[in-house]
């Protein structure tokens, strides 16, 4: 089997998620109940093999640092090999500071001195559990330099208004990419993630450098689509891709659906990511819970209606979250209500008081608040 | 001799046969509890929130789900490379290979594995128990009396004497004699089978023991009498607080049904004083909206439709639509099938209870053993 | 079963009684060599250079040294928390305690250990072998003919083959005729005790193997053969590099003695396939200004003053002023006093040598083996 | 036994190395042969039973982020305390960005949460293998809130001039910290070396941040030395100073003597570090060593005296290295010459080049540079 070099890099879109991402960036973001969002690019990975993972992160750099550790939970926590995290440079650098290629060009010689050949690229923004030892033998039977990953969207509501657009050639060789207008209802969304030969990847980063006509690796591909064999490989599980506070919260939601909580959750492996040692959750004899998903560690009095609960939540006699998102160790304290809203981590409803926002946009509070009557 | 260092022996080699199928291919200590633990994670994690860095584990009987479980110990943060956890089982020397015969002698054959640590306490455990208890106040006790050895012992209801290693001790605590089961006891102190012994004690004694031919090499039954005898300064620390064996299938049942309980004395909601265990990486429990949850313990990874109430549900469980679950324990990768009804019972893991089918009586008292096979009234 | 997938059997439990005071107190597999390496880890290093995350090493004599040294397996990268390296030593259920008898039997005791990870592939490895080998192509080899089992073979001089199993092949490396240490052999393919088997395959005959009765449970003489008879398909891969069994104490100084000629194929310097073993966080050596120091292997720790020559030193070694050390091996934690000779020698841990003493002949061909109670001529 | 939690933090002094801190903080200078000066620092605490360690970085992250790693030499790989990288806050902050005390500041809550009382706080940059136990002997039976360490010197030369000079009462309460002048020959240089109770340190942090008048937790204690009990620690064992290049090589040259090295690399525990997995040092027929302190995994053909050699370090037929310091895998080829000089990790001089310094300007070489002839 052919092991590819893991690269994780981050779509800087932090701007679009308000105040959970004041202090994280984007695939910190919590999801699931018990996950972050880079657990699932991390896992699957992990799962199919790839014992090498280099993540290039932002600036926001303490909570990756604090989730991901030395990579125990993914057993990357390897002497050889294992998890690489690579924090900004912050100095001695002419170049650009924005985009990935001059951080990728900063750890070339990491990346040429390990040992395996190829290298998958994605960004954890967008969770699709795609079969990697499927795409690699697609890869490697087509002979590609670069093979891009995409799905077959079908959107007569234009939900996927400014995802990326892939277009491809009869043969399957990549075109172009461009933004997706929703001129079309179906369309071939780019996943960003794809399989490409290690040393044209490295070829793009030194060019781009060079020529300075490059700040993102995916720019790159594109410029250079002539020069090398560029194809796709068709991925037709489920695709969530958060790029916004309402994708977000859609995200979350759709969980509550089987067949997308087996897909995200079950397929191609489990999802690892850090354990917390919560006990199981109980339910005293007041709790009313229904179409919920609720993590370990709750203790439930109230009522939780079409809800994400994550670990360690309170949810006091009487009160109401309904439509929710609640992350880990918030509390809804008595007769506290809370409908079509993200609670941040360890937020406070205190007794009685009620908030709410609307399904389309939801109130968001922001971590450690302390919501009281005024 | 490092100064103040412990090294904890953790007995878990027990079979447990009273336990029946909770234990037909697993020792006791790995028998699953509350929802997603196994009975040997509390010794380990008291163990690890002592701030124990050393700790042997002695198999002998099944290992292998023990073994799987404990893995090299990275659950309690065990998995150091000096020190840390070590499973110590039965090897061979030139005299040939020889099994552990009694409790005793468990910790004489692994002598090496100490001395190379070089400790001034060791700690025996049994891995058998559920209970929380920080070892420093054992050690404490153990070194304000300048003791020898210091036995944990709890205070017990005097008509179950004859169930325990009973202990009678002078107004200092000091020990001055051991009865084992007695009907008629004169006190009601038993002892938790939880020694700290100053390890070069402790070693001359393990030596002298297997020197005897005729000893079974057990403490409670050999070494700790033989100390007594020969006036070694023996002292009870008394615990205070919830402790169980789980010895029988209905004692099992009972103590899972505790924790349901609000005022159970066994928070494992502290955070202070976490209960570690291996986690399986399940997704968080799904609740539907035609069903009814209350007064139960749910784990990760269940999908509950149906009713579930005073129960307590290991992982992956499913309960589908009209299906009733009460009073009962349920353990991991379980279904309990359309419309089917489970009452006081103990459902094994990886069994489904078919569609339609009763177990038990809503208000019975017997409890109900299921496995795939048979339902056994106990 | 997972595709691809490969599951290591280290066995090193062997005794090595020939190899004397070096075997005294461990198995062989523990034994130091090459001034930083016990001999288990070239195959381990093998192991976790050729990409193999799960290996199990099978130990039964007298393990502490090797328990110790192994750890979690850390300096391999194999303290994985799932898979990764276990230790596995004969264990007891309720038919009873059983150590291992055979090679072939030590696998079958732990059928369960491999049926949990569910490989397509199982090497069977021995920890008593010198040599480098990317277990990667012998697994290309037995790919590519479709077999069952395939094993790595090596080419030795005809007048040696008596101590050797000897494989008879025909055109195609298939296997046609196993001799066991033949005075008159046919070929002089030699086994490695390597072997790459289809588990599935392998479990059967491991199955077969314990039925009956009347076998000795090993590869070599029962396995392989019987596999054979039944027609299985059974390749050869030969191997071409550096290898020793270091059978006796005269072999093991030879294989140290290799490392000093700078045309040695056991190129421990290659940055590509390193060895690993358990550190022991010595600071540097250091060579004093009244030293001479040439045509020598020295490792960390080491303080020299004398003269070193044509030898290898061990770990924390100390040479003093005068003393002169030449052609020999030194063992960790050792001291040659002032103005002490050694000459063509092994020297154990923690000997000294005392001031003004000299051991063998500058000129001689004998081998010394050197230890606090007595010099004995090999 | 009291276990207290370690702080290092970090003497921004990397001006006062040149090239050799180009990229990589002082506490990350390679020192004896196979080390970084931090590794004694974490080592002593380690041994002497802390095991919780925040390592608050500089700004130049990356090589810290590589040598510690998950903490696995120092066994701080844990899952409960372990081994904690804090680096700089990049943003968010209206307060000083200068010192230590904005970044404790930001991590407050993990100092608070951890179960330690006391904390140790500690430079790596000098080296004084303090017997951890014994000091917090003093700490808890004097009932100080702070206790300094400080080592009685005898300068008669100077060398120790513009080092931290504290006075001391005769009860042995420290009375202030000053810099040496010299004009005593004998003076008692404090070590940034001390045991606080954990809630006055966290009291000095937010005391500090509200008002305004300390950016490092050495100038707060300072400051408020009449608030607090603040006593002293005398340590009488060997130390190094190390603050600019002539300290820097003095310090490995003084290795050389055994009694140094003893106390350095023997006293209260072994010196853990990452582990490179070098095979033994082999000194061919043509080699000539004499006074030199070499590491695993060198080859050594030529001459080598006075010297302190790193791992993988290659030395050629013919060629000389004399009172020099050569970092890890630098190689020295057939006919050169090395003299008083410090090269940095994989240097190479080619044949025949000459390179010297003198003994108070040792001559350096940048990390990656060939040295041929003009």
């Amino acid at each position: 089997m052919v092991r590819s070099l893991g690269i994780i890099s981050t779509a800087n879109i932090e701007n679009n998620f308000g105040v959970l991402c004041k202090h994280r960036p984007v695939y910190m973001l919590p999801y699931g109940g018990r996950y972050r969002l880079i657990d699932f690019s991390l896992s699957n990975m992990v799962n199919h093999g790839i014992r090498t993972v280099a993540v290039y992160t932002g600036e926001k750099i303490r909570s990756t640092m604090d989730h991901l550790g030395d990579g125990k939970p993914w057993d990357l926590n390897r002497r050889i090999n294992g998890l690489y995290i690579v924090p900004p440079i912050t100095q001695d650098y002419t170049i650009s500071r924005y985009g990935d290629i001059p951080h990728f060009f900063s750890t070339l010689e990491f990346i040429e001195q390990v040992k395996e050949k190829v290298i998958l690229i994605n960004e954890p923004n967008i969770i699709a559990k795609v079969d990697l030892d499927d795409a690699m033998e697609h890869f490697l039977e087509t002979d590609a330099d670069i093979t891009l990953f995409y799905k077959r969207i079908h959107d007569p509501l234009g939900n996927y208004i400014n995802c990326e657009k892939i277009s491809i050639s009869e043969d399957g060789d990549m075109i172009n990419i461009g933004l997706n207008l929703g001129t079309e209802i179906d369309f071939n969304m780019y996943l960003r993630m794809g399989y490409i030969k290690k040393e044209v990847f490295v070829k793009l980063v030194k060019e781009s450098i060079e020529k300075g006509d490059a700040d993102y690796i995916q720019e790159a591909i594109i410029k250079n689509r002539h020069k090398y064999k560029i194809n796709t490989y068709e991925y037709d599980g489920h695709v969530e891709n958060i790029r916004n506070l309402k994708t977000y919260y859609d995200a979350n939601m759709n969980l509550l659906k089987r067949s997308i909580s087996n897909a995200v959750f079950q397929e191609n492996g489990v999802v690892l990511t850090k354990t917390k040692d919560e006990p199981s959750t109980i339910y005293t004899d007041s709790a009313q819970v229904q179409n919920s998903l609720i993590a370990n560690g709750c203790i439930i009095e109230g009522k939780v209606e079409n809800s994400i609960i994550f670990r360690g939540v309170r949810v006091g006699k009487n009160a109401i979250v309904r439509n929710s998102v609640v992350m880990q160790k918030s509390e809804i304290l008595e007769n506290a209500s809370v409908v079509n809203s993200i609670l941040d981590k360890q937020v406070i409803i205190t007794e009685g008081v009620r908030i709410a926002g609307t399904r389309s946009i939801p109130f968001v509070v922001e971590k450690n608040q302390i919501i009281g009557r005024d | 001799m490092k100064k103040g260092k412990i090294v904890a022996m953790l007995l878990a080699g027990g079979q447990g046969t009273r336990l029946k199928e909770l234990t037909k291919n697993i020792a006791k200590p790995a028998v699953p509890f509350g929802g997603k633990y196994r009975i040997i994670d509390f010794a380990l994690s008291n163990a690890a929130n002592s701030g124990i860095e050393d700790i042997g584990v002695l198999t002998q009987y099944k290992p292998f789900i023990l073994n799987s479980h404990i893995g090299i110990g990275t659950a309690w943060d065990y998995d150091r490379n000096v020190g840390g956890l070590r499973i110590l089982q039965p090897f061979m020397s030139e005299k040939g290979g020889r099994w552990y015969r009694g409790t005793a002698n468990a910790i004489y054959e692994n002598m090496n594995f100490i001395d190379e640590l070089d400790p001034e306490y060791v700690l025996v455990l049994s891995g058998d128990h559920i209970y929380k208890m920080n070892y420093n106040d054992l050690l404490d006790a153990h070194k304000q009396k300048n003791a020898d050895v210091t036995i944990a012992v709890l205070t017990v209801p005097l008509e179950e004497t004859n169930r325990f290693g009973i202990i009678n001790v002078d107004d200092d605590n000091r020990i001055v004699e051991f009865e084992e089961k007695p009907k008629k006891a004169k006190s009601n102190l038993a002892s938790m089978g939880i020694y700290m012994f100053n390890w070069p004690i402790l070693r001359e004694y393990l030596i002298k023991d297997n020197e005897d031919k005729t000893s079974d090499n057990d403490f409670g039954k050999n070494v700790l009498p033989l100390m007594l005898r020969e006036n070694k300064k023996m002292y009870t620390w008394e615990f205070k607080g919830y402790w169980k064996d789980v010895g029988t299938v209905k004692s099992y049942w009972e103590a899972n049904m505790d924790l349901l309980n609000p005022d159970n004395t066994l928070n494992l909601y502290d955070r202070d004083w976490r209960i570690y265990t291996r986690t399986r990486n399940l997704p968080p429990q799904y609740i539907h909206k035609s069903s009814k949850v209350i007064n139960s313990m749910i784990n990760e990874g269940c999908y509950i439709e149906g009713t579930v109430e005073k129960s307590v549900l290991f992982g992956d469980v499913i309960v589908e639509k009209g299906a009733v679950v009460k009073n009962s324990v349920i353990l991991s990768n379980s279904v309990i099938k359309k419309d089917a009804k489970v009452y006081n019972a103990v459902v094994m893991e990886d069994v489904t209870v078919e569609s339609g089918k009763e177990i038990g009586l809503d208000d019975g008292f017997k409890i109900y053993m299921v496995t795939n096979d048979k339902v056994v009234a106990e």
